[in-house]
């Protein structure tokens, strides 16, 4: 099966006043048709960009993308000029935002704002366009739809008005749905109510989804596979159980280690990442996570560690898998836990 | 409907306010508006003629008197032009005076729309520097400097329109364009920050996202919500068109509502200042009235029955 | 990405960590005012802005000296000289000095842009401070607040150069009668501008913690408020000065500012109003340059600190 | 003396929303805790948490009801033993960012109570920053820097040492690491558990992150529309919840593990939270509950210890 979505060594940059920020220095990930990709990581690792840069939306002229590739369907979307990505937008791939309350026109009616995207893209006329919106409100589990349309979206809430984020993205039927943290905004009863409908969405309509998040359980719960981010680069990625079961990355171990286990009774002391991120302004030269790892390595600090590949889908960017690392299986395994 | 209520009352006490204060302020100016004449009439004559405007009553009496006519929109007799009252000299100037103030409120909001969104759509490009460089020379220059000159070029040097004066509609262009030039500058500023802001708005990330094109996003998305808070402002710029037609009347000798309140002044001529007063400030607040009516209408977040607690 | 030609097999032993800093600060040290000097500076118009007001300033002190001619000097035969070493900016019809009396105008300019703004900051952040500090403390603070509201919003209500018409017209007309007939009205903004930053402030969990310490109002309005507020009062202090300048400009072009034989740019641009036509340019041309580049100045300057001030600007 | 450090009786905090309506943000709440313990709190936003925390440590007066803090009543004091009080009661705040004041320094900051209530000065003051800043994590030289320049971890740390400043028994953490990322999250809960033992705090801690509630709480309280709606041990309210509100909160809680997905039972709400301008009458939840029965439109069920430690508001018991 060939990716629909392949990012190879995608590098972006911003250039601020005071310097360069290397928001993304040589990413690389695909997204199979017809399944979840959940990109995972802290806020600033590069997450959102990396969205961004699929959509051909970093803000210029600040932001650039300075290397890599972005293929989509096998072309080249680094390569896009506007034209051809408003051609891209929303009809092929759809995004579905964070925040739900500030992501609607506030001073047009709800219903308008998903015709819009039907009549541009698929060039309905507006009676047609209604009546899909309609059923698209439906879809998403909009109850009295035909009345709903003509609301803003302050009289909506922040469920529902994910849920209308939702049918725009999908108004199309694109085979990509780019959702960055759709759930973070949310409570937690509606959350699942979200997730619940992507996850049928996805199965009705065999859409691909790259979900970014930093929840975890979210990822435990919808993702088929997963790319963890950190400072700019997947240190690790891997079908979700493998991720879950045998990670390979001393910050994948972290992250899971740092959640409470809700299925223990038990109250054990939560085990940390020390630290913050490195600042990308001066990204460090060797591994960026070095700093905060447990288990560093004179290496770690000097080199970047390669992709160390596991199995078909399970890869690693970390020097403790490499053969000539010490088999401190006690120490790795204790970290593992 | 509390709100309407409210607001209604509101105004009707500003407006009252405003009529006591200056009624109050009228009669502490030193100066007798019979004063420059008293020495032609005979004394006899002039006592007739306080009698006539009610100026031998004690004040409290002329101010009831004044309120009592003022309620029968009855703005009293002017003192200079014997023959004319108040009312008549507003009805004759106001119709110019409105005339000159609404064409240039208009090429001002639409040239101001237009520069401001320019601005922000190159914001910190050259186009922006641009527009705001000529917004900023259209705050800076007042219009009796701008006026003259353009007297001087468009009239004089060039004879391409009339010098001054009131005849054809090409009479008003000059004055217009003057009175035309601060406000556009002002509306770019507003338009152009506001829009900058809408901008970043995630919003319009969502309509990118939706594949529309930049001229689709900044008609149907952005400028609504960026004029907004642009059509709270309408309100005192329409104040700064009033006032702005002092001068632009003054130097054209165009004979509008700004005119008699000029020479009113010097005359000391109490109705006509305090008629001509009253008339702007409930123009003011009509239109500011309007105005909060229209931005209940563009926002649908606001209700226009519930005051707007949203 | 592994680096084959560098034998790099000795490198794998345990990091010494110790000489990691594992706390250490997130971006560079930048004080809040070294930032906003640095966003200024790199701002071209609030710089040509600046270095003209400084300009401008420099020659309403010194202007006036730096000629023999005395700006109220009457000398019938020399009127209406045009531009000479004699008098660099020529004279008017009763042969007067222009540069002298533009630099001398230029001095009543800026006293009363001044002075009107210091009055209006004055009352501004007293009464929007009371106001919005008040608001929603109990119901005699929600009164207080109700009250100073509905006073601004009257006075918002009246077109406020009608009022300053009507006060000139009343008082002895100078320039105390000038400051004090723009800053009777002209501090309403500045309330209202104090008022809501302060309402938005409060909300802000700082305050709230500052409160849970037991800060006392004052130390909160000192050290909390006001320091969080002072960009966008200074930014406001830069358009109302202009504005102030505006208005004596313009009341004086009516008559009803400064009175002669005083020079006010206003009073200059009204008395060559009649001439110009008969090719006596300069005798408008430089103090309504003046008033324009004033007005240049102050705006430029305030819409780049406006833009340096702006915490999303980077 | 007794037993509970705090107590909080049928507590009220209304809002005025314009002339006619009012928001009732806490309506009537009711709970105690004791000394060492920690209370977490949780309900979704909206539910009026926030609130209730705020006002129990007196940023908000309250409507109507009594706080009661080692058994005195709060609102009864004069100035000077409320101000002691206030005192022994801080706060720790949900915005890292929103929380410091960006014009101050960090040691100021930190010492803004201890200036407030004259505790030290000079060499000691400074001595104390010290302390607090060493006690937290972080180091002495960071009292003289600025928020902006610190992580939203690091800036967290610098609340809860600012709060600590004063000495205080009681803390009320809202939020407190919400914004934070999941790697930080870990520390700050780890800081706020040896405080605790170290300094004998008790916490009402207040969240929507149940597994860390579960984590740090020796009991959970479960708040619906300004309303508590159940309240137990947290093992038994993750064991045996009673109130189908919890039920679902529970249930919506994601997996921890991919190999657990479709293994927990489901209660998926229809719908959303009712409007706090416009609430259902009788019980506020009814509107969502699929077990909701004629009664519960009518009265609002009573508050009521179900079995021993296990209170609950619900028809059905």
């Amino acid at each position: 099966m060939s990716h629909l979505l392949e990012v190879d060594d995608l590098k972006v940059s911003f250039h601020v006043s005071s310097g360069e920020i290397q928001a993304l220095r040589g990413v690389s990930f695909h997204v199979n048709s017809g399944e979840t990709l959940a990109v995972v990581g802290e806020s600033g690792c590069g997450k959102s960009v990396t969205a961004q840069a699929i959509m051909g939306m970093i803000p210029s002229p600040q932001g650039r993308v300075k290397e890599g590739r972005i293929l989509f369907k096998g072309q080249d979307l680094t390569k896009f000029n506007k034209k051809q990505f408003r051609s891209v937008r929303g009809s092929e791939i759809g995004m579905v935002f964070q925040d739900p309350m500030t992501s609607l026109n506030p001073t047009m009616k709800v219903g308008s704002q998903i015709d819009e995207v039907l009549v541009k893209n698929q060039k309905l006329s507006k009676k047609e366009a209604k009546q899909k919106t309609i059923e698209l409100l439906k879809l998403v589990g909009i109850s009295d739809a035909s009345s709903r349309y003509s609301q803003y979206p302050h009289e909506f809430s922040g469920g529902m008005r994910q849920r209308v984020v939702i049918a725009i993205a999908l108004a199309c039927n694109p085979e990509l749905i780019i959702a960055d943290e759709p759930t973070t905004a949310l409570d937690v009863t509606i959350q699942a109510q979200i997730l619940e409908l992507l996850k049928k969405l996805q199965k009705e309509r065999n859409t691909s989804i790259m979900l970014i998040t930093h929840d975890l359980g979210v990822v435990a719960e919808v993702a088929d596979r997963v790319a963890i981010m950190y400072a700019g680069v997947v240190v690790e990625s891997g079908r979700v159980e493998e991720i879950f079961e045998n990670p390979k990355h001393p910050y994948t171990w972290g992250l899971l280690n740092s959640v409470p286990k809700l299925e223990s009774s038990e109250k054990e002391r939560l085990i940390p990442i020390e630290g913050s991120p490195p600042d990308l302004f001066a990204p460090p030269k060797g591994c960026p996570f070095a700093e905060r790892c447990p288990f560093t390595m004179e290496v770690c600090l000097e080199h970047m560690p390669g992709k160390e590949v596991f199995s078909e889908n399970h890869q690693a960017r970390c020097w403790l898998n490499d053969p000539r690392a010490p088999k401190n299986e006690e120490l790795i395994a204790a970290g593992r836990e | 409907m509390s709100y309407l209520i409210k607001r209604l009352f509101t105004m009707f006490v500003t407006l009252w306010i405003i009529v006591t204060l200056t009624f109050v302020i009228m009669h502490m100016i030193p100066g007798d508006p019979f004063a420059t004449d008293a020495k032609s009439l005979p004394e006899e004559i002039v006592q007739n003629m306080r009698e006539k405007y009610n100026l031998d009553k004690p004040l409290p009496t002329q101010y009831f008197l004044y309120l009592k006519d003022l309620v029968q929109l009855d703005l009293g007799p002017s003192i200079q032009s014997k023959s004319r009252d108040v009312n008549s000299l507003i009805a004759d100037g106001f119709g110019l005076s409105a005339l000159l103030g609404i064409q240039s409120l208009l090429i001002a909001i639409v040239v101001g729309i237009g520069l401001g969104v320019i601005a922000a759509l190159n914001h910190n490009r050259l186009l922006d520097y641009v527009s705001m460089f000529i917004a900023i020379i259209g705050i800076s220059v007042p219009s009796f400097i701008l006026a003259p000159l353009l007297i001087k070029y468009f009239a004089v040097e060039w004879g391409l329109l009339p010098v001054a004066a009131w005849g054809t509609w090409s009479h008003s262009i000059l004055p217009t364009i003057a009175l035309a030039v601060s406000p556009i500058a002002i509306i770019t500023r507003f338009v152009r920050a506001s829009m900058i802001e809408i901008l970043n708005q995630n919003f319009i990330k969502t309509a990118e996202a939706k594949g529309l094109h930049t001229w689709e996003i900044v008609i149907k998305h952005g400028l609504r919500n960026a004029l907004i808070p642009v059509i709270s402002f309408i309100g005192p710029l329409f104040a700064a068109v009033i006032t702005g037609t002092f001068v632009i009347e003054k130097i054209f000798a165009i004979p509008g509502i700004g005119k008699y309140f000029v020479d009113s002044i010097f005359n000391r001529d109490y109705p006509v200042i305090l008629g001509t007063t009253i008339f702007y400030s409930a123009i003011l607040i009509i239109t500011l009235f309007f105005i909060d009516l229209l931005y209940r209408v563009i926002d649908p977040r606001i209700k226009i029955a519930s005051g707007g607690d949203s | 990405m592994s680096q084959p030609q560098i034998n790099i097999d000795h490198l794998f032993r345990p990091a010494d960590k110790e000489s990691l800093h594992s706390d250490k600060i997130a971006r560079p040290y930048e004080s809040y005012g070294k930032e906003v000097i640095r966003k200024v500076v790199k701002n071209k118009m609030a710089v040509f802005g600046f270095v003209l007001l400084v300009v401008i300033i420099l020659l309403s002190i010194f202007g006036p000296h730096m000629v023999s001619h005395t700006p109220s000097k009457q000398n019938l035969t020399q009127g209406n000289l045009p531009l000479s070493s004699e008098h660099w900016f020529g004279t008017d019809d009763l042969g007067r000095d222009v540069w002298a009396r533009t630099w001398a105008g230029a001095r009543i300019s800026l006293v009363i842009g001044f002075a009107a703004a210091i009055i209006d900051l004055i009352i501004g952040v007293f009464v929007g401070g009371v106001s919005g500090y008040m608001a929603g403390r109990g119901k005699t603070g929600d009164r207080i607040d109700n009250l100073l509201m509905r006073i601004v919003e009257v006075l918002f209500g009246i077109p406020y150069l009608l009022v300053v018409i009507l006060l000139m017209v009343m008082m002895k007309p100078g320039i105390t009668t000038m400051i004090i007939a723009l800053s009777i009205t002209g501090w309403v903004g500045m309330a209202r501008i104090v008022r809501g930053q302060i309402l938005q402030l409060k909300q802000q969990e700082f305050v709230l913690a500052a409160e849970k310490l037991g800060t006392s109002h004052a130390k909160i309005i000192i050290r909390h408020l006001l320091p969080n507020m002072m960009g966008i009062i200074i930014v406001n202090l830069t358009f109302t000065i202009p504005s102030a300048i505006f208005a004596e400009s313009f009341l004086s072009f009516l008559g009803l500012g400064v009175q002669a034989p005083t020079a006010s740019w206003g009073t200059m641009a009204n008395d060559s109003l009649g001439v110009i036509l008969s090719g006596q340019w300069w005798r408008l041309f430089f103090p309504g340059l003046m008033i324009s580049l004033t007005m240049f100045a102050f705006n430029a300057f305030g819409d780049g600190l406006q833009d340096a001030l702006d915490p999303k600007s980077k | 003396m007794s037993e509970y450090v705090l107590e909080v009786q049928e507590v009220k905090k209304h809002f005025k929303m314009g002339a006619r309506k009012t928001v009732k943000s806490v309506d009537g709440i009711s709970f105690a805790i004791r000394k060492g313990e920690t209370l977490g709190l949780v309900g979704e936003s909206g539910s009026g948490k926030s609130t209730l925390g705020r006002t129990i440590v007196g940023l908000y007066e309250t409507t109507s009801g009594n706080v009661l803090f080692n058994g005195e009543n709060t609102s009864n004091l004069n100035g000077k033993e409320k101000k002691e009080l206030s005192r022994q009661m801080q706060m720790i705040f949900q915005d890292p960012t929103a929380s410091l004041n960006p014009r101050m320094k960090v040691g100021d900051i930190i010492a803004e109570g201890i200036d407030a209530y004259k505790l030290l000065r000079g060499k000691e003051r400074k001595e104390r920053v010290i302390e607090l800043l060493e006690k937290v994590g972080l180091h002495a030289d960071h009292a003289k820097r600025f928020p902006h320049e610190f992580s939203g971890g690091q800036r967290q740390r610098i609340g809860i040492a600012r709060a600590l400043a004063v000495n205080p028994s009681f803390i009320v953490a809202d939020e407190p690491i919400s914004a934070l990322d999941v790697s930080i999250q870990a520390q700050v809960i780890n800081l706020l558990e040896d405080l605790q033992k170290e300094q004998e705090l008790t916490y009402l801690f207040i969240a929507h992150d149940l597994a860390m509630v579960k984590h740090i709480s020796d009991r959970i309280g479960v708040m619906y529309m300004g309303k508590l709606v159940e309240l137990t041990t947290s093992e038994t309210l993750f064991q045996d919840p009673l109130h189908p509100y919890t039920h679902a909160l529970l249930s919506a809680i994601p997996v921890t593990e991919p190999k657990l997905r479709g293994t927990r039972e489901r209660i998926m709400l229809s719908g959303d939270p009712p409007s706090p301008l416009n609430p259902p009458t009788g019980c506020p939840f009814r509107t969502r509950c699929p077990n909701a029965i004629e009664k519960c439109g009518e009265e609002m069920p009573k508050w009521k210890e179900i079995k021993e430690e296990h209170w609950v508001a619900c028809h059905l018991f």
